[in-house]
């Protein structure tokens, strides 16, 4: 089939070279004539896919940004039979020379396309008022893969980093020590809640706006447990308002559990974690009233935070109140830089619960991002020097193709 | 039983997702779809015991005639209309027009609009407060943050230095900054992600 | 617009309350306590009745009764435990519909973030470098700033000697980036404002033309 | 407590009155604040004033609804300064919920000028596949236009007899809310060397300042700010110059306000 393909655009292009070409020299801005028809039409499964798409690819038409220069586009023409009608699938603009014909993988879609099946195709390279087509390129068949090559550098990423997570670890669960170094926001914690326990008032823990699968919101529950001890330990209340059910829950699980952890489990008060609204400034509109009835001595603003970053911090500040914030919400970070006390930034948030515990196996884990970091440092200086002088290969096998 | 379980459970269906990241086929790409609804759904029977807490808290500062009672029972009126103007007349009841929009419209968005605008007044404030020249760090965002904003003051022939200075400052340092805090980030929030998975982080799970 | 008695009141409604919620700048006020604790409460009741029928609805029901997919019953049921959670005694069963819940979401997060978090910002890191006109030198500066901003990053060593300087030309950097982020947030917050203000211009004279 | 400690440590109810007043006063009684104009964007200014009366200008409205507040000043101010110096244009609107938008503000103001279309204008109006239509126009109008947003065939306008493609006018003003512009610079610059000036959002403007630097587009108009430079270029002031007079202000405050906490800190400092 290939062959013959080949043979008829061969015959094309002869064709073509010897006939069109002297002819559309003489009617030179003549659109009527046809262009010369791409050529070299190959159709084949789409790689890395669900398996309801083909990919088809050829070679430009002449005229497409030489010769006349007059070919705009190409369609792309499906049929189930290479002598059966075909239809217009698609179009690109001139210039391209591949197409996805993709489809829906629902059968009752309207859209759908069938896998397992023999499609032909044909390319119409279009002018304005004429057209002409390649021959036919088929039989291809779509079907689904089970491994997305392009993604093998982030499967290599994933593994690399987990093992590394887990060989720190299970060295932290030897014994070995690992050192940190000291973190100005983790540090004032302790004197944060201390001094909400010497003015005899609550502690206020904000999760942010994120939901329970937001791994920001996932890395404040693992900070709210550790506060929680302290504050239990010290005997101090703590407010948690929340704006999704799901984060309220577990919460509330956090939370006793880390009553349990400083043995004080009679204290745990389910209704100081309690959920308000999930709409955002209705929510933040009530947690004001808070800040400023409860005379809140300390204020956490741990997760994911949006545009009301700043009423929170600022309506604190106002209130009087130390304010310890962090987040991974980029936009939001320098709004907490600059109105509370102490940031935790971005990867800082993430590192805080290891921090606060001193749980050796988590310290472990810090070491495996140090690591991982330094790993991608090295590549970067690598990849800077690659893309310098010219060496494609080294930054393709960080390229993750979708 | 009560904790050994769902860790388990945590770290199969955890493993389960990322390696369902890596297989493009369909049957997989089904699963993932099925995955994410079973968030959706978990998450819309938990709304009950929102509503619950919300109501429980209000009603007893009702009860115990705490400060500001009378404010919480202004919460419970707004919350019981909406529900019932919600529910009432089928998947009719929050179509656009009725009286559930209404209240939405003329209650709901000015009170958030308002809310948000209130953030013209603390960037303002913020900005007199933190940008002081007190050390070198606060220095840098003071300046920073300066020849940003002197953008939009006409400045004469400085404006153009300053302008050339602001597109500089967006595209050099500030790209710089924001790629390694998200490079951070990523590797920060994996950490975390299998931590839970591999059930060294349990505390969210409670206790007893 | 003011153009009935209907919307005459709403937008009377509307009025008041964004005053009421001006007014919090002044202080914590009776009027800012009405506005908030009314809209803690719509917005609750809409935000329910909205995932009544736009989730529970289309993601349950439907599929379950229309589409016979009886597995959507699995998660139905999973969202049924959460409700053990009245019960103190029978609350830990809630804790099988959270550890699916936090296993999905974290698995799904996992090649995520490795992807779009690590991978894609490296790769769009590795810049050529050259010195035949500024935007070589610049590269080398993002480069350089990127490289130094995630060695003040690094948790498990001090920063001491080379890597203390370089953690500290780290941290500027980042402060560059949140003034930056700061001043560019200003126009869009101010904005915000005029719309409110213009809200308010707009209400009162075609309130005094609809009574007239 | 003395003066400088008292400037370090304002009441910052005084900062929001300040703001409050920045914003209310402008907005009842609208004023104009000088303008620095950047050559960016005189330079698609005296692009258009360098036009002869009766050549022809492409401007491509490629925007929604969403992006009127800062794109909609542009366009306006750029079709009255075409339209007064009776230099024709060829209008598109590639964008998918604009075009009916485009067609207001067309009518609007060619009635202000008594333009009449087919004759000094043409709207050619909206189709899909934004690059092919490009790139099609780079061959003929017609191709992707037979027929003007009216319904009427090309070839029956009077302004576009020997009008084919963008060899027969002056430039293209592209002022886009997205990727379409994008498009304008790889396709009709790139391809067909068509002479290509932006107006762009603000949060798109510093993506498009190196396409300046590298001379595929020969002026921006960035945001707000760079409409209300053209309005003040043209001698009309609207909106824009209105929104940024605030705007200006209302920055002022802001600075003001850390001028004044630094040199309470500095002053203060040096008494001790």
């Amino acid at each position: 089939m290939r062959y013959k393909n080949l043979r008829s655009s061969l015959v094309l292009t002869f064709f073509l070279f010897f006939l069109i070409l002297p002819l559309s020299q003489i009617l030179a801005q003549d659109d009527t004539l046809p262009p010369p028809p791409p050529t070299e039409v190959k159709a084949g499964d789409t790689p890395n896919d669900n398996g309801h798409s083909i990919t088809i690819t050829w070679k430009l038409s002449g005229d497409d940004g030489a010769g006349k220069k007059n070919v705009v586009a190409y369609e792309i023409l499906r049929s189930e039979s290479p002598t059966g009608e075909f239809v217009v699938r698609g179009m690109v603009p001139a210039g391209n020379n591949t197409y996805q014909d993709r489809g829906a993988k629902e059968k009752e879609d309207k859209n759908y396309f069938p896998p397992h099946k023999d499609f032909y195709y044909k390319v119409r390279a279009k002018t304005l008022n004429s057209y002409s087509e390649s021959g036919v390129a088929g039989p291809a068949v779509a079907y689904g893969q089970w491994f997305h090559i392009g993604k093998l550098p982030v499967f290599v990423g994933t593994l690399a980093f987990t093992i590394m997570v887990l060989a720190f670890i299970s060295l932290a669960r030897k014994g070995k020590e690992f050192y940190v170094r000291p973190l100005a926001g983790i540090d004032a914690v302790d004197d944060a809640i201390g001094r909400a326990t010497e003015m005899g008032r609550p502690i206020l823990y904000i999760l942010g706006l994120g939901s329970a699968a937001d791994i920001a919101t996932i890395a404040s529950f693992t900070i709210l447990n550790r506060i929680a001890k302290k504050t239990a330990e010290h005997k101090t209340k703590i407010i948690v308002p929340c704006n999704d059910p799901i984060v309220m829950s577990v919460a509330q699980e956090t939370v006793k559990a880390g009553y349990l952890d400083a043995g004080r489990p009679d204290m745990y008060k389910e209704e100081n974690i309690f959920y308000l609204t999930s709409m955002q400034f209705a929510y933040v509109a009530a947690v004001n009233g808070i800040m400023l009835r409860e005379k809140t001595a300390t204020n956490f603003y741990l997760g994911k935070f949006y545009a009301e970053s700043l009423i929170l911090a600022e309506t604190g500040s106002v209130a009087g109140s130390i304010q310890i914030s962090g987040t991974d919400e980029l936009a939001q970070i320098p709004f907490f830089v600059a109105a509370t006390d102490f940031t935790l930034i971005g990867e800082e948030l993430y590192a805080a619960s290891a921090y606060l515990g001193r749980e050796p196996l988590l310290l472990g884990a810090l070491k495996a991002q140090d690591l991982a970091k330094a790993i991608v440092m090295l590549s970067l200086a690598l990849g800077a020097l690659a893309a310098s002088f010219h060496f494609g290969f080294f930054l393709k096998l960080f390229t993750v193709q979708m | 039983m009560r904790r050994q379980l769902p860790i388990l459970i945590v770290f199969v269906s955890g493993v389960f997702m990322i390696i369902q990241y890596f297989i493009p086929h369909e049957s997989f790409e089904f699963i993932y779809e099925y995955a994410m609804d079973w968030i959706i759904i978990i998450g819309i029977f938990a709304m009950l015991l929102g509503l619950w807490s919300l109501t429980r808290v209000s009603v007893s500062k009702v009860q115990t005639k705490a400060p500001g009672w009378g404010f919480s029972v202004m919460t419970l009126i707004g919350l019981a209309t909406m529900l019932f103007l919600g529910i009432y007349k089928g998947n009719k009841s929050i179509a656009e027009g009725t009286l559930f929009m209404d209240i939405f419209w003329n209650i709901y968005t000015p009170i958030q609009a308002t809310m948000f605008a209130l953030l013209a007044f603390y960037i303002a404030s913020a900005a007199y407060r933190a940008f002081r020249a007190r050390t070198v760090m606060s220095t840098i965002l003071l300046v920073t943050a300066l020849v940003i904003m002197l953008r939009l003051i006409p400045l004469g022939p400085l404006s153009g230095i300053n302008q050339t200075l602001a597109s500089w400052i967006l595209t050099v340092p500030n790209m710089a900054a924001k790629r390694a805090i998200w490079i951070g980030i990523g590797l920060g929030a994996t950490a975390t992600c299998l931590k839970i998975i591999f059930g060294i982080e349990r505390a969210y799970m409670g206790k007893d | 617009m003011v153009t009935d008695l209907t919307t005459a009141i709403w937008n009377t409604v509307a009025v008041f309350l964004t005053f009421c919620i001006f007014s919090f700048l002044y202080k914590d006020n009776p009027f800012y306590k009405i506005a908030e604790h009314i809209v803690v409460g719509v917005s609750a009741g809409y935000f329910a009745a909205l995932l009544l029928w736009d989730g529970l609805v289309p993601k349950l029901w439907e599929p379950v009764v229309k589409q016979g997919k009886w597995y959507y019953l699995i998660p139905g049921f999973l969202g049924l435990l959460m409700w053990t959670r009245f019960s103190k005694r029978y609350s830990w069963i809630s804790r099988f519909s959270i550890a699916f819940y936090m296993g999905i979401a974290t698995g799904v997060a996992v090649p995520l973030y490795v992807q779009n978090y690590v991978l894609r910002q490296l790769i769009s890191t590795m810049l050529p470098v050259h010195f035949q006109n500024l935007t070589g030198i610049f590269n080398l500066l993002i480069i350089l700033g990127v490289l130094c901003s995630l060695i003040y990053f690094f948790f498990s060593k001090e920063h001491k000697g080379a890597m203390g300087l370089a953690a500290r030309v780290g941290i500027w950097n980042l402060m560059v980036g949140f003034g930056a982020g700061f001043g560019l947030t200003v126009m869009g917050r101010v904005s915000l404002l005029i719309n409110r203000v213009q809200f308010l211009e707009n209400y009162f004279p075609s309130l005094i033309r609809f009574i007239r | 407590m003395t003066f400088y400690e008292r400037l370090m440590q304002l009441d910052r109810r005084w900062i929001y009155l300040a703001i409050a007043i920045a914003v209310i006063i402008p907005v009842l009684l609208p004023f104009k604040v000088p303008v620095y104009i950047t050559p960016e964007v005189r330079s698609v200014y005296n692009f258009v004033e360098n036009t002869q009366p009766g050549e022809i200008i492409f401007l491509a409205i490629d925007y929604d609804p969403n992006a009127m507040a800062e794109l909609h000043p542009m366009a306006k101010s750029i079709m009255r300064q075409a339209f007064s110096k009776n230099i024709k244009l060829i209008i598109s609107a590639l964008s998918q919920n604009g075009p009916g938008m485009a067609e207001q503000l067309i009518s609007q103001i060619s009635k202000e000028y008594n333009k009449k279309n087919g004759v000094d204008y043409v709207y050619l109006g909206y189709k899909p596949y934004f690059g092919i239509v490009i790139l099609a126009m780079g061959q003929n109008y017609r191709i992707p236009f037979p027929t003007d947003y009216y319904g009427t065939p090309l070839d029956s306008l009077p302004m576009m007899d020997g009008v084919r493609n963008y060899d027969d006018v002056k430039g293209i003003i592209d002022i886009g809310g997205g990727n379409i512009t994008e498009y304008w610079i790889n396709y009709a610059n790139g391809r067909y060397k068509a002479k290509v000036a932006l107006g762009v959002t603000g949060v798109m403007t510093a993506d498009y300042y190196p396409f300046l630097q590298s001379g595929q587009v020969f002026g921006i108009l960035g945001g707000l700010k760079g409409a209300s430079e053209y309005e003040r270029l043209t001698k009309r002031e609207g909106e824009a110059t209105e929104g940024m007079s605030i705007q200006t202000v209302a920055h002022l405050v802001v600075i003001a306000f850390i001028l004044i906490g630094n040199i309470g800190f500095f002053m203060s400092k040096k008494k001790k």
